[in-house]
């Protein structure tokens, strides 16, 4: 059952992801992105966060890609131009891609023999007896605002200048 | 007991007279100054009343200051008699001065700059005075001499002023100096810095340290207290505006020097040799001083020349280790001189501006009450009974010929020297008949009245206030001979110097000049103050100016240091240009170098992680 | 397994069938409401007091043509209506219509079922408040996608204004659940409605350290504009925009954006219902006669119909009046069973809630004009946010201070 | 036919979505396509976050993957600000145009 469930949904995940690069147009790509997120988010579950899945389709998929599609809309942006090229980019790109995938890949097989299975609702932390779940929000919470508080704070002053500088650019210009 | 308010509201009046005072109209600002100071002198009233019998000390402890390994320094305020004294003539004589300044400055431009720094000073003088640790004084030390910086340099328009304020400064930082040096002996010595661990441990201590440390303090004290060879600032400081000159340059912050020593009479009275040497200095100051007052014209220099001199006495009354007498003397020196100077500042503006005594004369009739209430600080300083200066003169004198004739006797010359210029200064001002062209006016009563209070102060203050007798279990006891004779002879000599300047300048007007002529070379000599800022000048400010400006800023600033700086940033340029090559504006190339940065990084760790 | 396969496709089932008559009716209720609110009968041919008007709407879009503008992006345009409702459908799944059920063994000739227990709720998530809310989020697409892919001015602008509008009241929205949550310290909305069980004094509107009514009111005001109801309908102002983001739609993809609004307002409403209204708690325990209400109110209704019946105003009441009076009655009676109360009794309180706040978005809609653009963004982000905000931040103060 | 999912796939998986954002970002000249791609690799990131927080019995991965979302929302804020500065300015979304730096 978690086979199939997360062949299903990584097959989906991979797919929208090639997507994303092929298409061409910008809509398509953000879309594919959406689904993506949506893909993950169930593996997110697999894994047993449920609150970390729940925020990544809120957050990523409810709010930053709709401010994409708003933006695509907005600027009404067509299919993308071919032109302006790299060297770089074309005699370099592709090898290096191919050679950083397979040691990626190498490295997880050789650091991660699979001793560790991921069932469903087998997640389990270290102070906690199984059967209780602890991706919830309530583990997620208290350690939020215990162990990680100070870079909770900090992030909370990052998004204030975030703002700030998203008003300042988008701003009309006063003359 | 809260003492900490004594302070605070002097810095509050500060405070919001430097920061709103623009806007505030005058009536405010003195609401703000005046109402601060007088508050705080009533807040000392109530303090002393609910110190009951003076005989022990308080000692307040409000947060630790400094805390690095041994050195523990609080910031503790500390009582006692001797400062109960202080803050009394501080914060006594300086309201009356805030009271006489109002008038004073009434036309000045800088209206509430002038009463901010006064509160400021009035601040760290009751810090110094309250300190109960050698570093806190030395707060209140500095603060007193940024201020009086400030406030010399009033007029910072007028070039003599910002370069009389200039003065002070540096020649301070002299004196600071060695004050500071005899701190860090202290602490390496005592481990403290407070006054009570001090001077506990003080007879402890071996003579040579404490001499030391004593002569360090006394470089600091001659520094503040204008005693050779650091006086040469305090006769410039007058460019200050008069009030200042009163308060800050003759009633308190020039006396902290006296005070310093005085507080810290255990290390002195066990190091004989430094007190020998301060009471050498007294008497040398007092003397120097008093002959360069002779000649001096200018009113408001006249008198500082003499606060120079009584400084002296006070030195010499330490010196001879009589603590008691010595303070007796700087609270009706407080009174006599503040109302010396607060009646030449009447003078000045009666004359709107007018400082030269050959511009003056027979003024008495014109404004009365500053005539009259001068007149009883003439009889002070002159030492005739039973005026203050006469207890407190004849106190120290009595000491120091316990201690040693040779310093009486000079100390006596100098007496009739004082009593004899100062009665110069009050003949040709107030005598003879009028040489200026100026309209003399009256000055306001929020100026005379404060002389007037002055003045009956300096008659009677010193019957009054027997300080040596408060001070007595502050300090030991110094036998003193009940010598009558002295008495007469200091007497005596007071009334040959006034009978003298009567002669010449009253009785055979002229005679002076007659003099002069004949005696040309020392009456040059004293006139030009000994040629003594000449003599600084080529020797030390000279070398020190023209070394600065070859070693250090051609040498080592422009030459050394900007070498470094630019070479570093030539360097960075050249790399920099070297690296713009990869520079091809295009991001995905970029992209493409970080991810071949990325592998590169993956298989380093993958090489030196040993392919777990 | 199995059994639990089973017994998911069968309260999928019911659900669904539930769910779509509830829609369909929905529309008409709408219609009378208006109507009456604007003093005129609404639809009545269709027939008796035009009940049966759903009915004939749904064939009417089924038959209709569908027809396919040209220019449009052809595969988002045709997604676009199914991500709507998709996403409109999706939050049902999480939602508690009552109590466990305890059902006893049942045997019907061939049909042999142990007793067993299950909850009137397709499954229980431990974070469902979550789960709606990221349906709802992700609702914004569906309107988006319509807007843009069919290549029109007017639809480009009423789905930007949507999105954008969805976006804004989100916040104020996800802020204003926040707070009972803190409240009632959980995210299943099973265990919200367990705590608080009791009197209506135990609901999250009036109950714990700081009564919820004011984060209520920024929901249900949040709500309006989710959903895109009047005051806030302005994707699809029809005096602006010729018809909004759906301008190009016809037939059943017509119909399939329709549902979806209807559904999200269930969805809203049941959420409203849930966080602040107490489920399908009984206003008043039962032992002092809550049971009792709903008899009575069917009782009286039917009383009504009958006596309307007896002396009708028109020829047809006289056969349409009595019909309703006995089954009302019936209902009433069926109330009384003991049997079915223990369900029955917690689907009425919670339809009631629901009914209720359906009702006030019906009634809303036929008084309030629409808000202008910029008065619109002005108020939620100058107004709605901070009162959310300082609701949440006093909510969570006094929850801290109270507990231990 | 095994019955859990080895750990090292979801790497895998994390890994391919990760070089599939590269390519995105080396290939795509649309700015705003670049900018999706680097959003996908910051998932693909979060899902190994997740997975070893799976493998250490630990939460702390979770909250890493939270910190993400929250920059990631950050930095979608103003890029994309950015990038309506840069299309109001230029009237291009190309990427190869937006090349001033240059020398």
């Amino acid at each position: 059952m978690d086979v199939i469930l997360f062949l299903i949904f990584a097959a989906i995940a991979v797919v929208c992801a090639i997507n994303v690069v092929v298409q061409t147009h910008p809509i398509s790509s953000a879309l594919s992105l959406v689904g993506v997120m949506g893909s993950l988010a169930v593996l997110y579950l697999l894994l047993g966060a449920e609150f970390i899945a729940a925020a990544q389709v809120i957050v990523y998929a409810g709010a930053i890609m709709v401010l994409f599609v708003f933006v695509i809309m907005l600027l009404n942006a067509g299919a993308e131009t071919r032109k302006g090229r790299s060297l770089m980019v074309q005699f370099l790109g592709v090898p290096l891609l191919i050679f950083f995938l397979g040691l990626a890949a190498y490295f997880v097989q050789r650091m991660f023999p699979d001793n560790t299975m991921v069932r469903f609702g087998g997640f389990t932390c270290a102070g906690m007896q199984t059967g209780e779940s602890c991706g919830g929000a309530e583990t997620v919470g208290r350690a939020l605002f215990t162990t990680y508080l100070l870079p909770f704070e900090v992030t909370s002053v990052l998004i204030l200048i975030a703002i700030i500088g998203a008003i300042v650019l988008a701003r009309k210009e006063l003359e | 007991m809260q003492l900490w308010l004594i302070p605070l509201l002097p810095l509050l009046g500060f405070l919001i007279n430097g920061i709103f005072g623009r806007r505030f109209s005058k009536g405010l600002i003195n609401t703000v100054a005046i109402g601060s100071v007088v508050f705080s002198f009533a807040w000392v009233l109530k303090t002393i009343a609910g110190m009951g019998d003076l005989n022990s000390s308080v000692t307040e402890h409000y947060f630790t200051w400094i805390q690095s390994g041994a050195l523990n320094i609080g910031c503790d305020f500390f009582v006692d008699r001797l400062t109960i004294v202080m803050l009394l003539v501080v914060t006594g004589v300086g309201s009356l001065i805030h009271i006489y300044a109002i008038g004073y400055m009434a036309h000045e431009g800088g209206y509430y700059r002038f009463f901010a720094y006064l509160n400021l000073f009035m601040f760290f003088m009751l810090m110094l005075v309250l300190g109960a640790n050698y570093l806190l004084l030395f707060v209140g030390w500095e603060g007193v001499g940024l201020c009086s910086y400030l406030l010399i340099g009033f007029y910072f328009d007028k070039q003599f002023a910002t370069n009389a304020g200039n003065k002070a400064f540096i020649v301070n930082r002299i004196g600071d100096f060695g004050f500071a040096l005899a701190m860090f002996l202290i602490f390496r010595n005592f481990q403290s810095l407070d006054f009570a661990t001090v001077f506990h441990q003080a007879p402890g201590a071996t003579e040579q340290t404490l001499t030391l440390i004593g002569l360090l303090l006394m470089v600091g004290a001659c520094g503040k207290s204008a005693q050779i060879p650091l006086y040469v600032w305090l006769p410039d400081a007058m460019a200050g505006p008069t009030p200042v000159s009163a308060l800050i340059h003759a009633a308190t912050m020039v006396t902290a020097g006296v005070y310093m020593t005085a507080r810290s009479w255990v290390i002195y009275t066990h190091a004989p040799g430094a007190m020998d040497v301060i009471a050498i200095i007294g008497v040398a100051t007092a003397f120097f001083a008093a002959t360069i007052g002779l000649a001096q014209n200018d009113i408001k220099k006249v008198f500082a020349y003499s606060t120079v001199s009584q400084l002296g006495y006070m030195f010499i009354g330490v010196g001879s280790g009589a603590f008691g007498a010595a303070i007796w003397h700087l609270v009706t020196h407080a009174f006599f001189k503040a109302l010396l100077f607060l009646g030449a500042g009447s003078v000045i503006h009666a004359l709107s501006g007018e400082q030269d005594l050959r511009n003056m004369g027979g003024l008495r009739t014109k404004i009365k009450f500053t005539c009259f209430s001068m007149i009883f600080a003439w009889w002070a300083i002159s030492g005739i009974p039973p005026a203050a200066g006469f207890y407190s003169k004849d106190a120290i004198l009595a000491a120091a010929y316990a201690h040693s004739p040779a310093i009486y006797w000079i100390g006596v010359f100098t007496a009739g020297l004082t009593a004899f210029y100062v009665s110069r200064a009050m003949f040709l001002t107030f005598f003879g008949e009028y040489r200026g062209h100026e309209h003399p006016h009256e000055s306001p009563p929020v100026m005379w009245v404060p002389l007037v209070i002055l003045g009956v102060l300096s008659l009677v203050g010193g019957a009054v206030f027997n300080v040596p007798e408060f001070l007595k279990y502050v300090f030991p006891a110094v036998v003193e001979p009940e010598n009558h004779a002295l008495v007469m002879i200091s007497i005596a000599a007071g009334a040959i110097g006034i009978l003298l300047a009567a002669w010449m300048y009253v009785w055979q007007p002229g005679m002076a000049d007659k003099l002069a002529a004949a005696f040309s070379a020392p009456y040059k000599l004293i006139y030009s103050k000994y040629f003594v800022d000449e003599v600084y000048d080529a020797t030390v400010v000279k070398p020190v100016v023209g070394g600065s400006r070859l070693l250090l800023w051609k040498g080592i600033d422009a030459g050394l240091i900007d070498g470094i700086v630019n070479g570093v940033g030539g360097r960075a340029r050249d790399i920099g240009s070297a690296f713009r090559l990869l520079q091809s504006g295009n991001i995905r190339s970029y992209a493409a170098w970080v991810l071949f940065g990325g592998v590169a990084v993956i298989v380093v760790m993958g090489i030196a992680g040993g392919l777990r | 397994m199995e059994s639990f396969l089973v017994l998911s496709l069968i309260k999928a089932a019911i659900v669904f069938a539930v769910l779509m008559t509830t829609l369909a009716y929905l529309q008409w209720v709408e219609r009378k409401v208006i109507a009456h609110i604007q003093v005129r009968p609404g639809p009545y041919r269709v027939g008796p007091h035009g009940l049966l008007q759903p009915l004939a709407d749904v064939i009417k879009l089924v038959t209709k043509e569908d027809l396919l503008p040209p220019y449009v992006n052809k595969p988002f345009y045709l997604m676009a209506p199914f991500l709507a409702i998709t996403m409109a459908l999706l939050s049902i799944s999480v939602i508690p219509f009552g109590p466990i059920l305890h059902i006893g063994p049942i045997d019907i000739g061939p049909l042999h079922v142990p007793a067993f227990e299950t909850a009137m709720q397709l499954t229980d998530l431990n974070i469902g408040v979550l789960f709606i809310l990221a349906a709802s989020s992700m609702g914004v697409y569906g309107i988006a996608l319509a807007g843009w892919s069919s290549n029109n001015k007017y639809a480009l602008l009423g789905a930007m204004r949507s999105s954008a509008q969805m976006i804004s009241y989100e916040l104020p929205m996800s802020l204003a659940i926040a707070a009972p949550l803190l409240v009632s310290n959980t995210l299943s909305l099973r265990k919200l409605v367990e705590s608080q069980a009791g009197s209506i004094l135990s609901w999250n509107l009036l109950h714990g350290p700081f009564p919820q009514v004011i984060s209520f009111v920024i929901f249900l005001i949040a709500a309006f504009a989710e959903t895109n109801r009047i005051p806030f309908d302005l994707p699809e102002a029809e005096n602006e925009l010729v018809a909004g983001f759906h301008t190009e739609y016809s037939s059943m993809k017509f119909a399939s954006f329709f549902m979806a609004e209807y559904a999200n307002i269930i969805t809203v409403s049941v959420m409203a219902c849930l966080l602040f209204l107490g489920g399908w708690v009984a206003p008043w325990p039962a032992e002092y006669g809550s049971s009792f209400v709903p008899p009575l109110i069917f009782a009286a209704a039917g009383a009504i119909a009958l006596f309307h019946g007896l002396n009708a105003a028109r020829k047809r009441d006289a056969y349409t009046f009595p019909v309703f009076g006995v089954v009302f009655l019936i209902l009433a009676g069926v109330f009384l069973l003991p049997i079915v109360q223990s369900w029955l009794l917690p689907l009425f309180w919670f339809a009631a809630k629901t009914g209720a706040i359906i009702f006030a978005f019906m009634w809303v809609r036929g008084t309030l004009p629409r808000f202008r653009y910029d008065q619109l963004m002005a108020f939620t982000w100058k107004y709605l946010f901070p009162a959310a905000m300082l609701n949440l931040l006093v909510t969570a103060l006094l929850v801290a201070w109270t507990t231990k | 036919m095994l019955q859990a999912v080895p750990i090292s796939w979801f790497l895998t998986l994390s890994a391919v979505l990760f070089s599939l954002g590269v390519a995105g970002f080396l290939f795509r000249r649309n700015i705003i396509t670049v900018f999706m791609s680097i959003e996908l690799m910051l998932n693909a990131v979060n899902l190994s976050f997740v997975t070893f927080s799976y493998h250490h019995k630990e939460v702390a991965g979770h909250l890493f993957t939270f910190f993400v979302m929250v920059v990631a929302a950050a930095e979608a804020a103003v890029g994309l600000a950015i990038i309506l500065t840069v299309f109001k300015n230029r009237a291009t979304l190309n990427i190869d145009d937006v090349s001033s730096m240059k020398n």
